[in-house]
């Protein structure tokens, strides 16, 4: 390349920008809480069933993506796999009436939420029987009657969304709040800045959460935003806070003290909470910006493993105990697969239901 | 019936609707405080209060993705575009989110929401404040647009629009705004979303026209009449859904038409409608369906050139010349 | 001839402008380190740097003005939407700016800028991922739209847009990057904005199709070959500028004619186009002009139900029973 | 109002939330610049040119105003007054070939960039001879050969351009640097906050410039953005800068320490700068927003009247001197009034030039 070193450079150099051979990490983990759960206010039931959920999360996306990789299904496929600490420590956090709103890496957050596996793996088959009816596929997992809005496929588009559902809350009066999940890729779209400003400026009771997995795609976090993410709070006095999202109980302490705080005072907050991912951006990610050091780094902090050995370490369970959820989590698993080849797919009319609440209307209809 | 301004159609419409139920709130640019930059809001501040009549920042992304999730979450909202070019801003939560919710979460959620403003242009305010963008939405499945011409079928309209259960753009026009007309006084007045009317009855032409041009149109009937040519008009009032069958059966008995689209050619309301009619009524036409848009130029700002760019009554009786083979 | 995938194809064009003209430069979201996520821009950080092949932020409306502004001080971007569906965040900036700054300011700026990426469907990607926005651009004055289906075409014509004064909208599909064709290895072979070609001679009925379309055409073609229809395929390759002259000159010999178009119905380009045949070449349709289209429905994820919205050969080859009066 | 008391407001009231019977000012202004002309680098001339330009703003509104009334053109008229030491202290700070894009409210922008008042009354009239030749009126005038590139009507739409203007500067590293004026309400747009993420992640050279001048349009500051405007730089690392907008040579001062910094370290700034709009929002504004009182006091701090006075008590001009320049201006600007009355409206081929810089074409061209 001629004369690199004179030319201007805009985007933030990579990998191959390591200086003094060591490469950056693309997100520093903040220390985890010390508290135990008795102290956060969770009974020891709570806590084997935030590991069954977990664990449900990781193997239920690990069997989907064999799934796909036989090609028992099209579409993208986002894999949570190593941000399931984040949605179930904020689900036991939230009231079951309280909002979630997040992007299209939603299948953890569905499964916590109340998607049944069937549901879930049906929604990935495309088959009617799915949480959507197989009309939205793995980027629009969503059970509304539970209070769990979606997964939505336009990086930042969903977050006024999420805003709204807040406004909503505080125009009813019903006590609830609403929290918006994205990742820190979306953090660089307008949408944010101007649903911050508003979320500020009318007292919305809202948690903007950036799940920050230190990639947007294959861009690491430095590269395509400046500075730290949850300091973007500061310019619109808006309260915020950073947390270890690799653990379970951190992520329900601090979601569990920001909810109330947020009730209370009908007030925004905007919160980074730092996580990995594990896998690639979607199915097709060769994943040649990271280092495989690096991702071995971080799967030692492993979330679904560090609640197992919490509930060993504190004697809640003995390992007869892990193995039989797992077990039953794993038929819950291959029987939702079962479920899913065995449905039907949607009727060719189907096409043309759920487009409208009202009459519906079809231009030039040729049917 | 009493005589009323186009935007105090507007505003009676949205009165009796907030009236009737609290979910129905309105936001916007300038329509509590301000009372509206139009004046559309006039009064609603006041009778409502600082929940339901709501100042918005400039922030046209923001605030519409506020109303699509509000709306998600049992509200009706009303959102206020200063003008719908400021709403291309706002695309993503029309196109990509309150057209596509319901159908991508399997029909799990609602989007019951008003997004309305003026629309297309309003005299010399130049390139970026005078296009027409109802043919631009109409073309997303999942959307309804209206686009009235008169006090009565804003009013009528409007009040349905709030009412749908899912997303309606409603345009108005800025220079329309105080424009009088009768409108009825009937208790609880609605017009169905999907309706055309025929505004003038005649033989020999058939002439589609919605919002500002259906007055060109209606000027350019008068001329024609002194000539001896019978328009009938057309007023689609609604773009999407659009009353083909209407337009189709006028055709059938004048064999001849003309559409006025107040927006540049190209896949504009006209082209669709135009399309329609060569198909579905091939062997009625005695002459190929000509339209009457803008040219293919941005809005200039200088008033003879304004002038020359705005579809006139010349350029109607020019078209319907055209159709009836008079030149 | 060499036989080129699409998206090789594409980086050639790329590659030899930027060659050729140090002004040209790339950017869009993963165009750089990642080598792009559909690795149409493979290889060329490597052999231009960071200076000219840059990755952004997901910040379109942001970088697509930053290209706006750079191509008024003196550069050519390229820039890269990772789908046209993402574009819609950056709506204001094509609509209201790129297209509108030159006319506004008199003449003192030009825009000389590319928008490409992936447009229209590309599997089961879900309502937010699947529409087809050429037509919409094509309504606003002042820009190009290009959307073709060919290896070929594609070189040629993204040189030519590169090397436009104006902005162009440059359409691929996700589906087609794979596409393998024959392309020219002329030296700085171009080809010009706004022409169409004539694909496939046929003396039976017109079919007009571009981008993926094409290839549905094509298959439609070969079966009613066997049916001893004779199908003549014209691929207009730009939508705007539209070559209508080539369309109808075609009609003039077949007499019928079938538009087919990837995206929804409603002002469509199927739309425009057929609005302008039936104004063109009233006294030779044998038929009305009909048109294949998606429905007014937002793309499903569901395997079959997807197949069923998006347009197939048989839907064309009905089509052209209907115009032919074979049904 | 029903109930009034207990309901959620959103938006903060205006005017009659006058706690304790006194009213917020809409902008507080910082102190002014204690530094005589001389040792901020400014000749005599400079400034008596100065004060000529801004009562050359001043007084081309002011004869506009009175043609818009009485009807002689039409479209919106947005005017400067009150402003124009933002104008003048800025372009004397910086080199002449530094790039300068604004909004709407640009005719100050323009006459001392270099647009003749011929040539601005001549566009306001809708004119061939305008600068923007009739087709941009009021809210586009541009003279792009002096790198002034014009007023944009979409709120926050040039804010992302002017980040382009400079990222073209540093690409072909040409030593120039762009300047970037907005008005505080578009600093809700999410524009602004695209346009700095990226500003500061590539280094580009750009200013962006708030001129808060207390209103967008009826809504008070306070009413539609959080916090203070210039704090907005800290989330991004940005560096920021707030000061008074009423004086010119404060403005002179800070304007050029940035712009120096800017250009020489090739980064981005964000800067507030607190001014007063005396007039509507455009000439149809009723302006019950404020009252009578706040105007007069930021009357009281005229920037014209300051310059004035400025040169008179250290002695630069004597009256006589004012009265002259004062009657040069005026005669300029009662000729640019005869000028624009007598230039020709553009031809009717004039609708279509202009459009395109290469090959013309225009769909279904029917003339
Ligand atoms: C508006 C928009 N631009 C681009 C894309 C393509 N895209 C999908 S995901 C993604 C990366 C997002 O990263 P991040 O927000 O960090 O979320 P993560 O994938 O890490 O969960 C991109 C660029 C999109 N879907 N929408
Ligand atoms: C995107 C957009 N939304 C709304 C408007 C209508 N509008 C024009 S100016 C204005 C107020 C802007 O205020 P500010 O940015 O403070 O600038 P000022 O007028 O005070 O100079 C509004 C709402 C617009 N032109 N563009
Ligand atoms: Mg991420
Ligand atoms: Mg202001």
């Amino acid at each position: 390349m001629a004369n690199k070193e004179q030319e201007a450079i805009f985007t933030p150099i990579g990998l191959n920008n390591s200086e003094n051979g060591k490469i950056d990490k693309s997100v520093k983990l903040p220390p985890v809480t010390k508290k135990k759960h008795k102290s956060l206010g969770l009974s020891e039931d709570d806590v084997i069933e935030m590991y069954r959920l977990m664990y449900l999360q990781r193997r239920f996306e690990e069997r989907a993506m064999q799934m796909y990789q036989k090609g028992k299904f099209g579409g993208f496929l986002h894999l949570y796999i190593g941000q399931e600490a984040v949605s179930t420590g904020t689900v036991f956090a939230l009231n079951d009436d309280d909002d979630i709103i997040t992007a299209y890496r939603d299948h953890g957050w569905g499964l916590v939420r109340g998607i049944t596996p069937n549901e879930g793996m049906a929604e990935l088959y495309g088959k009617a029987t799915g949480c959507s009816k197989g009309k939205g596929g793995s980027m629009h997992f969503a059970k509304t009657e539970n209070h769990f809005w979606g997964g939505y496929g336009i990086v930042g588009g969903h977050i006024p969304i999420g805003a709204g559902l807040a406004f909503a809350n505080k125009y009813q009066d019903n006590g609830r709040i609403a929290t918006c999940f994205f990742g820190d890729g979306a953090v660089d779209q307008g949408s944010l800045h101007e649903s911050m400003n508003i979320a500020q400026l009318w007292k919305l009771p809202v948690v903007f959460v950036v799940e920050n997995n230190g990639y947007s795609m294959g861009t690491a976090a430095r590269r395509h935003t400046v500075g730290e993410i949850h300091e973007r709070a500061k310019g619109y006095g808006m309260k915020s806070a950073l947390f270890n999202g690799m653990d379970a109980l951190t992520v329900y302490e601090n979601m569990k003290n920001i909810a109330d705080e947020v009730r209370k005072e009908s007030l925004p907050y905007f919160v980074e909470i730092r996580t990995y991912r594990y896998r690639g951006h979607s199915m097709s990610d060769p994943q040649k910006y990271r280092t495989k050091e690096e991702l071995q780094e971080y799967q030692k902090t492993d979330p679904v493993e560090r609640m197992k050995s919490y509930l060993l370490d504190e004697g809640i369970v003995k390992q007869k105990k892990i193995d039989e959820i797992e077990e039953v989590v794993e038929k819950e698993v291959m029987d939702s697969i079962d479920f899913a080849e065995e449905s039907s797919f949607p009727e060719p009319e189907a096409l043309y239901e759920d487009m409208f609440t009202g009459t519906s209307h079809f231009h030039d209809d040729r049917r | 019936m009493a005589v009323l301004q186009f935007r105090e159609a507007l505003m009676q419409a949205i009165d009796e609707e907030m009236d009737r139920d609290e979910k129905v709130f309105i936001m916007g640019e300038e329509v509590a405080e301000y009372n509206g930059a139009y004046k559309v809001t006039e009064g609603l501040l006041d009778k409502y209060g600082f929940r339901r009549v709501i100042d918005t920042p400039i922030s046209e992304l923001g605030f519409s993705g506020i109303g699509v999730g509000a709306a998600m979450n049992g509200l009706r909202p009303i959102v206020e575009f200063m003008t719908f070019n400021f709403a291309v801003l706002a695309a993503d939560q029309i196109i990509n989110h309150a057209s596509k919710v319901r159908y991508m979460l399997g029909g799990q959620a609602s989007v019951p929401i008003v997004f309305r403003g003026p629309n297309a242009s309003a005299g010399q305010l130049g390139a970026t404040h005078s296009v027409a963008y109802d043919s631009m939405y109409a073309h997303f499945p999942g959307l309804s647009v209206i686009y009235p011409s008169e006090p009565d079928d804003a009013k009528g309209l409007l009040k349905s629009a709030i009412r749908s259960d899912d997303p309606v753009l409603f345009m108005e026009s800025e220079q329309m705004y105080g424009l009088k007309g009768e409108v009825s006084e009937a208790e609880d007045y609605t017009i169905p979303i999907g309706k055309a009317k025929v505004k003038r009855e005649g033989s020999d032409v058939t002439v589609v026209a919605s919002g500002k041009m259906y007055h060109i149109a209606k000027q350019a009937a008068s001329e024609l009449e002194k000539d001896g040519v019978e328009v009938e008009i057309i007023d689609p009032r609604t773009i999407k859904p659009f009353d083909i069958e209407t337009v189709v059966n006028s055709i059938k008995k004048t064999n001849r038409c003309v559409i006025v689209d107040e927006a540049h050619p190209f896949g504009g309301m006209a082209a669709e409608v135009g399309f329609l009619i060569q198909r579905e009524a091939f062997d009625y036409l005695d002459a190929p369906v000509q339209r009457v848009t803008l040219p293919d130029v941005n809005a200039p700002f200088s008033k003879p050139l304004f002038d020359l760019w705005l579809p006139d009554a010349k350029n109607v009786i020019e078209a319907v010349n055209t159709v009836t083979y008079r030149k």
